[in-house]
C-alpha cells in the first residue's frame, strides 16, 4: 500500500494513500472539532466544522473529504481557522433550542464542547429562533427536531447500518426538519446506537432519559456477553450509589464497529430484576442458608459418588471460571463434563441479521470447548448430557454458572433435575424451573466479574468487573474454592482469575498478553 | 380508495420509465402524474409512488417536501402565484397580492371557501422583462396589473 | 453607442423569424447542416475548435467550455453524459426562457453537437419546472428530430446515438447548480454534492458528466459553423463572443438582447433598453443576476459588460440579468426580498448557508420595517462574511455577497437603522 | 500567705465588690432600657442583610409551578453533596422536565451559596430563614415541598419578567 507524508501544523505525518486529511490529523494526534464525520458511516461534509489551511489552496477546506497527497501542508491552528471554525460553530447555535438544563447529552453534548473550545463568543442573535417540533416519541428513541443540527448521521446509520431508510430530512433550508418519514416509531434493533452518535441532545434514548448527569457517571471498559458475537462496551455506572445506568458501544474495527444491539444496550435491565440474593435450600420450600452449608453438602454429595454427578457448565462463563470448575471438579473424580449451550446454532460464526446478532447467546461457547479439550475432558454435549442423566441414573446435577442472559436454555436443564437425587443450580436469577432443584445458589452477572471469554469471531476479549457482587452472590472461581475446601473461608477472585489466566489461558490462547493490561480490542484465537 | 394510476397514465409512465437508467430517476415525472391524477400528493399517492419506482418510501416524502411545486394539500381550483421577487416587486407586484388578499379575503397560501382560488407568493418566475407576473396553475400571466388582474379573476370565475 | 448590428447577431441570428420553433422553418434558415458536418468530424477537432472560440460558459460560472469539455476522461469505459442545465431560476434572467420557447432546435442541434465531441451517448435537458410551455416546445422539438433521424440511433447517418430526455424540475433554484441538478436528476433531493470529485469524472450516476447552460450549447453550431477565430473576433481579450443580457427594472423597453462582451453598461441600458423609464434617476445596477453585488451611478458609467471589468468592480457578469434600479425604489425593501429568496430557496444541506440565509432574513426584515437596530447592521456584515467560502456549493457565498455589496457601497441606505440603537 | 493584703483575704470585699459592680448595671439598665443591645426574640428579630444565607428556597414560576428544571447543576456544586434530585418527566411537554425529588439534607449543608450561584434558572435561593431546630435526623431532610412552602412564606412573591 502506497503511503504519502505530510506536514500538519508543523508535524510529518505518514499514512496510506487515499486516507482524507481528517484522518491523517487524527493519527497525528491533532484533534480536529467535526459533527458529521463518523469513523464508520459515510463522508457527509455538511457540517462544515472541519475546515483546515492547505498551503497554495486559497479558500480553507473541510478536511474530512480532501484526500492527503504527498507534501501537502496542513495548518489546523492558523487564526483564520479558528475564525472560521467559530463563525460555523455560531451559525450552528443561533436557532439551537437553550435547552441544557433539561437535555441529557449535556456534559457530553458536541456543541457544548466545541463552543467552549472554539467558540466563546457573546451571542449576537436578538431575533427569534426557528421553532420545529420538540419532543416526539419514536419507539425507544425520544427525537427533538429543534435541537437537532442536520448532521445527517442518524439518517446515514438507518440507510448504511441497518438498511431500514427510516429517518429522513423533510422540508428545505432552516426548515428542514428531522424525523422518520411516517412519523413512526424506529422499526429495528440497534436504535440506541442513534442516541451515542447524535453528537446533540436531538435523539436520546427514552431508557435513559433524565435518568442520571453523564458527569455523575464513571465508564469501565468492558465486553458484552448478551450473545456470542462480543460486542466491545464501556459501561457507565454513578460510582456513589452503586447503580448501573448504561452501556454504551466502545469502538472496535473488528468486531462491532461502533454499535451494539438494543437487547445487549437495554437487556440488561431485566437481568436486575429478581435476582438470587443467598443460598437456597429446597427443604419443601426455599429457605435461606449460608454458603458454608452448600460448600459442605456440594463437596460431600460429590466425593459421596463422582462417577454419578454431570457437571453442567454454562457458556456464560469466563475461561478462568471454567479452568478453575473443572479442575476441582476433576480433583474430586467427577468425569462427566457437559457445555450449556444450543447446538443447533453454536456453530454459526457470522450474525444472522448481517450487522451484529447473533442465534447463539453464550458468551464463551468457544472458550469452553476449547478448555475442555486442553484438559482433556470429554464434553459431552448438552443432549448427551441431559439423556444420560434420564437413561443412566447419574444421579447428581451441578449447574455452574448460569446467566439470565442464557435465556431460554435453563428449561431443559430443569427438565432433568426432578430425577435426580442431589442438584445444585449456580445462576443469577430465578428461573421457574429451578423450583425441584435441591440448592439454588447465587451467581454473579458478567458486570460482577472479571475474565477472559472468547467470542464467535474466535477472539479473546476481556470483561471486567463493573459492580460488586450483588448480594450474597459468588461468581464460580469461589464456588470452585469452596466446594474443594468444603467451607466458606473467602477467596479473592480476582487474584485467582490472574494466576489460572497467566498458568493456563495465557498460553493456550493469547500469548503475550497479560491479565491487567490485557488487549482493549481483543486479540484473535 | 384504491391508489392506482389510470391503465393510460401507467402507460405514459412505463414509456417515461423507460428513458432513464434507473427507475428512481422518473421521480419527479411520476410525482407530476400522481399529482395530476390525485391533484394533491397524500401519504398514499406518495407510498403508491415509491413501491412502483422500488425505492424507500422515505426519499419520496422526503422530494415531495423539498420541491415547492409538489402539493400535499389540496389546493384552489386556480392557484395565484404571485413572484416576490426583486424587479416585479419593483414594478408593484405588492399592490397584486394586497389585491388578491382584499377581492379573496383569505391569507397566503390559503384557499378560498368554494375552493375556487388560492393564493401563494412565489420566488422568480424567469420572467422579470415582463414584470409583474402572476402565473395561474401552468400559464404565466405577464404585465400584469391590478385592473387586468381583476379582470382575469372574472374569466376564471367565469369559467366554472 | 456602438451596437451589435442585427445582421452580426450569432444566437438570435433568426429569432424574429416567426414559427422558427418548427423544425421545418429551423432547416429552412439553414438548421442542421452543421450538426450534419460535425457527426462526420473527429470530436477532438469539434473540442478544439470550442476551445479556440475561447467562449465561456454563460450560465453563470464563466468556465472556459472548451476546457469543460477537454477535462473528461474518455477511456474510462463508463457512459458519458452530456446535461443541458435550463433551470433558469437565478432572479434578473429570462434569456433561456426565449431560446427554449423560440428556438429550441438551435438547441438541440447544439446538443448533438456537444454530445458528439464528448462522445455521450445520452443527455438530458434539466428544464425548470414553472417554465411549462417552454417544456411543451422543447419536448415537440425533440419529438420532430427524433422523426426526422437526428437523434437516437444512427444520428444523421453516422454511426453515434444521441439520446436526448427533457426532464422537467419540480422548483428549486438549488437545482441549477451543477452537482444540485445531478443529485435531482438521480431522483434525490436537489442537494449539491461534495467536490472532489467534480462531475467531469464522476457525476450523474457517478459516470463523467458535462453540464452545460442553454445559451451556451446554443452557441455551439455556428461556432463550428463559422470557425472558433470568427467568434474570437467578438468581445475582448478575455471575454470573447457575444451573450444574451436580460434587462429588467425601471427601463422603457426590457428585454432579452444580444450584445458583444465588452460594451458599455450604459450603453446596454440606454440603446437596448430605451433608457430610464419617465426620466427616472439610476439608484443601481445589479449586473449579472440576483447573486451578483451591485454598481453605484458612477460606475455604471465606467463599467463595460466583460469578465474582467466586472471583476474589477467587485462584482461579476453573472447569468446576465441586468436588474435597473430606480431612484424611489427603496434598497432595503430590494435587499428583504432578495434575503428572502435565498432563505426560501436554500437547500439546508450545509449549516453556514441553512442557518445564516435565516438569519441575513430576519436582520433584513426588521431593518426593512424600521425595527432593525446598529447591531442588526453590524451583525449583517459578521453574518455574510462568516456564510463565505465555507460551504457545498456557491448558494451561501451568491447570498452573503449582495448584502456586503449593498452594505459596502450604498451605506446611507441604512443611516435610518443605524441611528437606531 | 505572702503577698496578699488582708481585705483580699477576708473573702467578703471581693464579694461585695462584684455584687456592687453587677447591681450598678442592674439598675442602670432597668431605667435604660432603650439603649440595650438585647432584644427580646423571637418577638424581636434583627434584621440580616439581604444577601444572608440562611435556609434554601426553592422559588415557582407565575403559575405557581416549580421554577427548577432538575439540571442538576447545583448537585454539581454542591462541596458537601448534600442535594439529591431524581428528575422526572412533566406533564406539560413544553417543561418536559422538573425534580419530582428535591431534598437537600440540611445536617451537611455549609451553606455556602455556591448552589444559589451555579442555579441557572434562579430556582434556588438561600432565603433568610436560620431557625432550623429538629428533633429528629429525618426532619432535616428537607423536601421540595417544605422548601417550596419555605419560599412562599418567606418572599413576598418575587415578579419575574
Amino acid at each position: 500500500m502506497k503511503t504519502v507524508t505530510l506536514t500538519i501544523n508543523g508535524q510529518a505525518v505518514t499514512v496510506n494513500e487515499g486516507t482524507t486529511v481528517f484522518q491523517a490529523a487524527q493519527a497525528a494526534g491533532v484533534f480536529v472539532p467535526h459533527y458529521c464525520y463518523h469513523p464508520d458511516l459515510s463522508i457527509a461534509g455538511v457540517c462544515r466544522m472541519c475546515m483546515v489551511e492547505i498551503e497554495k489552496v486559497p479558500r480553507p477546506q473541510i478536511s474530512c473529504n480532501t484526500v492527503a497527497t504527498e507534501g501537502m501542508v496542513v495548518r489546523t491552528d492558523t487564526p483564520k481557522i479558528k475564525d472560521t471554525v467559530k463563525g460555523v460553530l455560531e451559525l450552528h447555535l443561533i436557532n439551537h433550542p437553550l435547552d441544557c438544563p433539561i437535555c441529557d447529552k449535556a456534559g457530553e453534548c458536541k456543541l457544548q464542547d466545541f463552543y467552549q473550545s472554539y467558540g466563546l463568543y457573546t451571542s449576537r442573535m436578538e431575533h427569534e429562533k426557528v421553532h420545529k417540533p420538540k419532543v416526539q416519541d419514536i419507539g425507544t428513541i425520544v427525537l427533538d427536531s429543534e435541537r437537532c443540527i442536520l448532521c445527517t448521521r442518524c439518517v446515514r446509520f438507518t440507510d448504511e447500518v441497518t438498511h431500514s431508510n427510516e429517518l429522513g430530512i423533510f422540508n428545505r433550508g432552516d426548515r428542514s426538519e428531522l424525523r422518520t418519514y411516517d412519523e413512526g416509531p424506529l422499526k429495528n434493533d440497534y436504535t440506541g446506537n442513534l442516541a451515542d452518535i447524535c453528537p446533540v441532545g436531538a435523539l436520546t434514548a427514552k431508557d435513559f432519559r433524565f435518568q442520571q448527569r453523564v458527569w455523575f457517571l464513571d465508564k469501565t471498559k468492558s465486553v458484552c456477553t448478551m450473545c456470542a458475537h462480543g460486542c466491545n462496551t464501556a459501561v457507565s455506572i454513578n460510582s456513589s450509589t452503586k447503580k448501573l445506568y448504561r452501556v454504551e458501544p466502545r469502538r472496535n474495527p473488528e468486531v462491532n464497529q461502533s454499535w451494539i444491539c438494543d437487547t445487549g444496550r437495554w437487556g440488561i435491565h431485566s437481568l436486575t430484576e429478581n435476582r438470587v440474593a443467598t443460598p437456597l435450600k429446597n427443604a419443601g420450600g426455599f429457605l435461606d442458608a449460608t454458603w458454608n452449608q452448600a460448600f459442605s453438602e456440594m463437596k460431600r454429595a460429590i466425593t459421596e459418588a463422582p462417577e454419578k454427578t454431570l457437571v453442567f457448565l454454562s457458556t456464560a462463563m469466563t475461561n478462568e471460571e471454567v479452568v478453575d470448575v473443572c479442575q476441582v471438579m476433576f480433583a474430586l473424580g467427577v468425569k462427566n463434563f457437559s457445555w450449556l449451550v444450543d447446538e443447533a446454532v453454536v456453530s454459526e460464526t457470522q450474525p444472522f441479521d448481517g450487522i451484529l446478532k447473533h442465534h447463539d447467546l453464550s458468551a464463551n461457547a468457544r472458550g469452553t470447548a476449547e478448555i475442555l479439550k486442553r484438559l482433556g475432558l470429554t464434553n459431552l454435549g448438552m443432549k448427551a448430557g441431559i439423556d444420560k442423566v434420564k437413561t443412566q441414573p447419574l444421579s447428581q446435577v451441578v449447574a455452574v454458572g448460569l446467566d439470565a442472559a442464557q435465556g431460554p436454555l435453563w428449561v431443559e436443564v430443569a427438565a432433568v433435575i426432578p430425577t435426580t437425587t442431589q442438584s445444585f443450580v449456580h445462576a443469577t436469577n430465578h428461573h421457574p424451573s429451578f423450583e425441584a432443584a435441591k440448592w439454588v445458589l447465587p451467581n454473579t452477572t458478567s458486570f460482577e466479574k472479571t475474565g477472559t471469554i472468547v467470542s464467535a469471531l474466535a477472539r479473546v476479549q476481556k470483561v471486567n468487573r463493573i459492580l460488586p457482587a450483588q448480594g450474597l452472590a459468588r461468581d464460580s472461581h469461589a464456588l470452585a474454592w469452596g466446594i474443594s475446601r468444603g467451607d466458606d473461608r473467602s477467596v479473592p477472585s480476582k487474584e485467582r482469575a490472574k494466576t489460572i489466566f497467566e498458568s493456563s489461558i495465557q498460553s493456550w490462547f493469547c500469548p503475550g498478553e497479560k491479565f491487567s493490561q490485557f488487549n482493549e480490542m481483543g486479540v484473535a484465537l | 380508495m384504491k391508489y392506482e394510476f389510470t391503465p393510460e397514465r401507467m402507460k405514459e409512465f412505463q414509456k417515461v420509465k423507460a428513458k432513464y437508467e434507473r427507475p428512481r430517476s422518473a421521480l419527479l415525472p411520476a410525482l407530476y402524474l400522481a399529482q395530476e391524477q390525485w391533484k394533491f400528493l397524500s401519504d398514499e399517492a406518495i407510498q403508491y409512488v415509491a413501491g412502483l419506482l422500488e425505492m424507500p418510501a422515505r426519499e419520496v416524502f422526503e422530494a415531495v417536501s423539498f420541491y415547492t411545486m409538489f402539493r400535499k394539500k389540496d389546493m384552489g381550483k386556480y392557484c395565484l402565484q404571485v413572484c416576490n421577487n426583486i424587479t416585479c416587486t419593483l414594478m408593484g407586484s405588492e399592490a397584486l397580492l394586497d389585491l388578491l388578499h382584499k377581492e379573496l379575503d383569505v391569507g397566503l397560501s390559503e384557499t378560498t371557501k368554494d375552493g375556487m382560488f388560492s393564493i401563494l407568493s412565489v420566488q422568480c418566475l424567469g420572467s422579470c422583462g415582463t414584470a409583474p407576473v402572476v402565473q395561474i396553475n401552468e400559464n404565466y400571466y405577464e404585465n400584469m396589473n391590478c385592473d387586468r388582474l381583476k379582470i382575469t379573476l372574472q374569466q376564471l370565475r367565469g369559467t366554472t | 453607442m456602438k451596437l451589435l448590428a442585427p445582421e452580426r447577431r450569432i444566437i438570435l441570428k433568426n429569432i424574429e423569424t416567426p414559427n422558427l420553433h418548427q423544425l421545418s422553418v429551423y432547416q429552412a434558415a439553414g438548421g442542421y447542416q452543421t450538426a450534419r458536418k460535425a457527426v462526420a468530424m473527429n470530436p477532438d477537432a469539434i473540442i478544439e475548435e470550442v476551445k479556440k472560440s475561447g467562449i465561456r460558459g454563460r450560465g453563470g460560472a464563466g468556465f472556459p467550455t472548451g476546457s469543460k469539455w477537454g477535462f473528461v476522461p474518455f477511456k474510462t469505459g463508463k457512459p458519458i453524459y452530456l446535461l443541458c442545465n435550463a433551470d433558469e431560476s437565478e432572479p434578473g434572467c429570462f434569456k433561456d426562457r426565449l431560446l427554449l420557447e423560440r428556438n429550441p432546435h438551435q438547441l438541440i442541434e447544439g446538443i448533438i453537437i456537444a454530445s458528439f465531441a464528448v462522445r455521450s451517448l445520452k443527455s438530458y435537458i434539466y428544464i425548470r419546472g414553472e417554465y411549462a410551455t417552454a417544456a411543451k416546445v422543447v419536448q415537440k422539438a425533440i419529438d420532430e428530430a427524433y422523426g426526422q433521424g437526428f437523434l437516437g440511433k444512427n444520428v444523421m447517418g453516422s454511426t453515434h446515438t444521441i439520446d436526448v430526455v427533457l426532464h422537467r424540475g419540480a422548483g428549486a433554484y438549488i437545482c441549477g447548480e451543477e452537482t444540485g441538478l445531478i443529485s435531482s436528476l438521480e431522483g434525490k433531493k436537489g442537494y449539491p454534492r461534495l467536490k472532489p470529485p467534480f462531475p467531469a469524472v464522476s457525476g450523474f450516476l457517478n459516470c463523467p458528466t458535462v453540464v452545460n447552460n442553454v445559451e451556451t450549447l446554443s452557441t455551439v453550431p455556428w461556432i463550428l459553423a463559422n470557425g472558433g477565430e470568427a467568434y474570437a473576433t467578438y468581445g475582448t481579450e478575455q471575454s470573447r463572443g457575444t451573450r444574451l443580457f436580460c434587462v429588467s427594472g425601471w427601463v422603457n423597453r426590457p428585454g432579452v438582447y444580444e450584445e458583444e462582451l465588452g460594451c458599455t453598461l450604459r450603453d446596454m441600458i440606454d440603446g437596448h433598453a430605451g433608457g430610464m423609464k419617465e426620466g427616472a434617476k439610476l439608484k443601481a445596477v445589479i449586473p449579472g443576476g440576483s447573486s451578483t453585488p451591485p454598481l453605484t451611478p458612477e460606475e455604471v458609467d465606467k463599467a463595460t459588460l466583460d469578465f474582467e471589468t466586472m471583476a474589477k468592480f467587485g462584482t461579476f457578469l453573472g447569468a446576465g440579468g441586468i436588474i435597473v434600479i430606480p431612484d424611489h425604489f427603496p434598497l432595503l425593501k430590494l435587499l428583504e426580498r432578495l434575503t428572502e429568496f435565498y432563505w426560501d430557496e436554500s437547500c439546508g444541506q450545509c449549516t453556514p448557508c441553512r442557518e445564516g440565509t435565516g438569519w441575513l432574513y430576519k436582520m433584513m426584515k426588521a431593518i426593512e420595517h424600521g425595527k432593525g437596530t446598529a447591531q442588526d447592521v453590524a451583525n449583517l456584515q459578521k453574518t455574510a462574511n462568516q456564510m463565505m467560502g465555507v460551504t457545498i456549493c456557491a448558494l451561501s457565498d451568491a447570498a452573503a455577497m449582495p448584502v456586503l455589496g449593498f452594505l459596502k457601497k450604498f451605506p446611507n441606505e441604512f443611516k435610518s437603522a443605524r441611528e437606531h440603537t | 500567705m505572702s503577698g496578699r493584703s488582708l481585705r483580699s483575704r477576708s473573702y467578703l470585699w471581693p464579694i461585695f465588690i462584684g455584687m456592687w459592680i453587677t447591681a450598678r448595671h442592674l439598675f442602670f439598665n432597668l431605667f435604660h432600657m432603650r439603649c440595650l443591645p438585647t432584644i427580646q426574640y423571637p418577638e424581636q428579630r434583627r434584621n440580616y442583610s439581604p444577601r444572608f444565607r440562611g435556609l434554601h428556597i426553592l422559588t415557582v414560576k407565575q403559575n405557581g409551578d416549580i421554577r427548577c428544571t432538575a439540571c442538576m447543576l447545583c448537585a454539581t456544586a454542591c462541596p458537601a453533596a448534600c442535594i439529591h434530585i431524581t428528575a422526572d418527566e412533566h406533564p406539560d411537554p413544553n417543561v418536559e422536565k422538573y425534580p419530582r425529588e428535591f431534598n437537600i439534607d440540611m445536617l451537611r449543608c455549609v451553606f455556602c451559596g455556591m448552589c444559589e450561584e451555579a442555579c441557572p434558572v434562579d430556582a434556588i435561593r438561600m432565603g433568610p430563614g436560620y431557625e432550623l431546630a429538629g428533633f429528629d435526623r429525618n426532619d432535616f431532610i428537607y423536601t421540595k415541598d417544605d422548601l417550596v412552602k419555605n419560599g412562599n412564606n418567606t418572599l413576598s412573591h418575587v415578579t419575574h419578567h
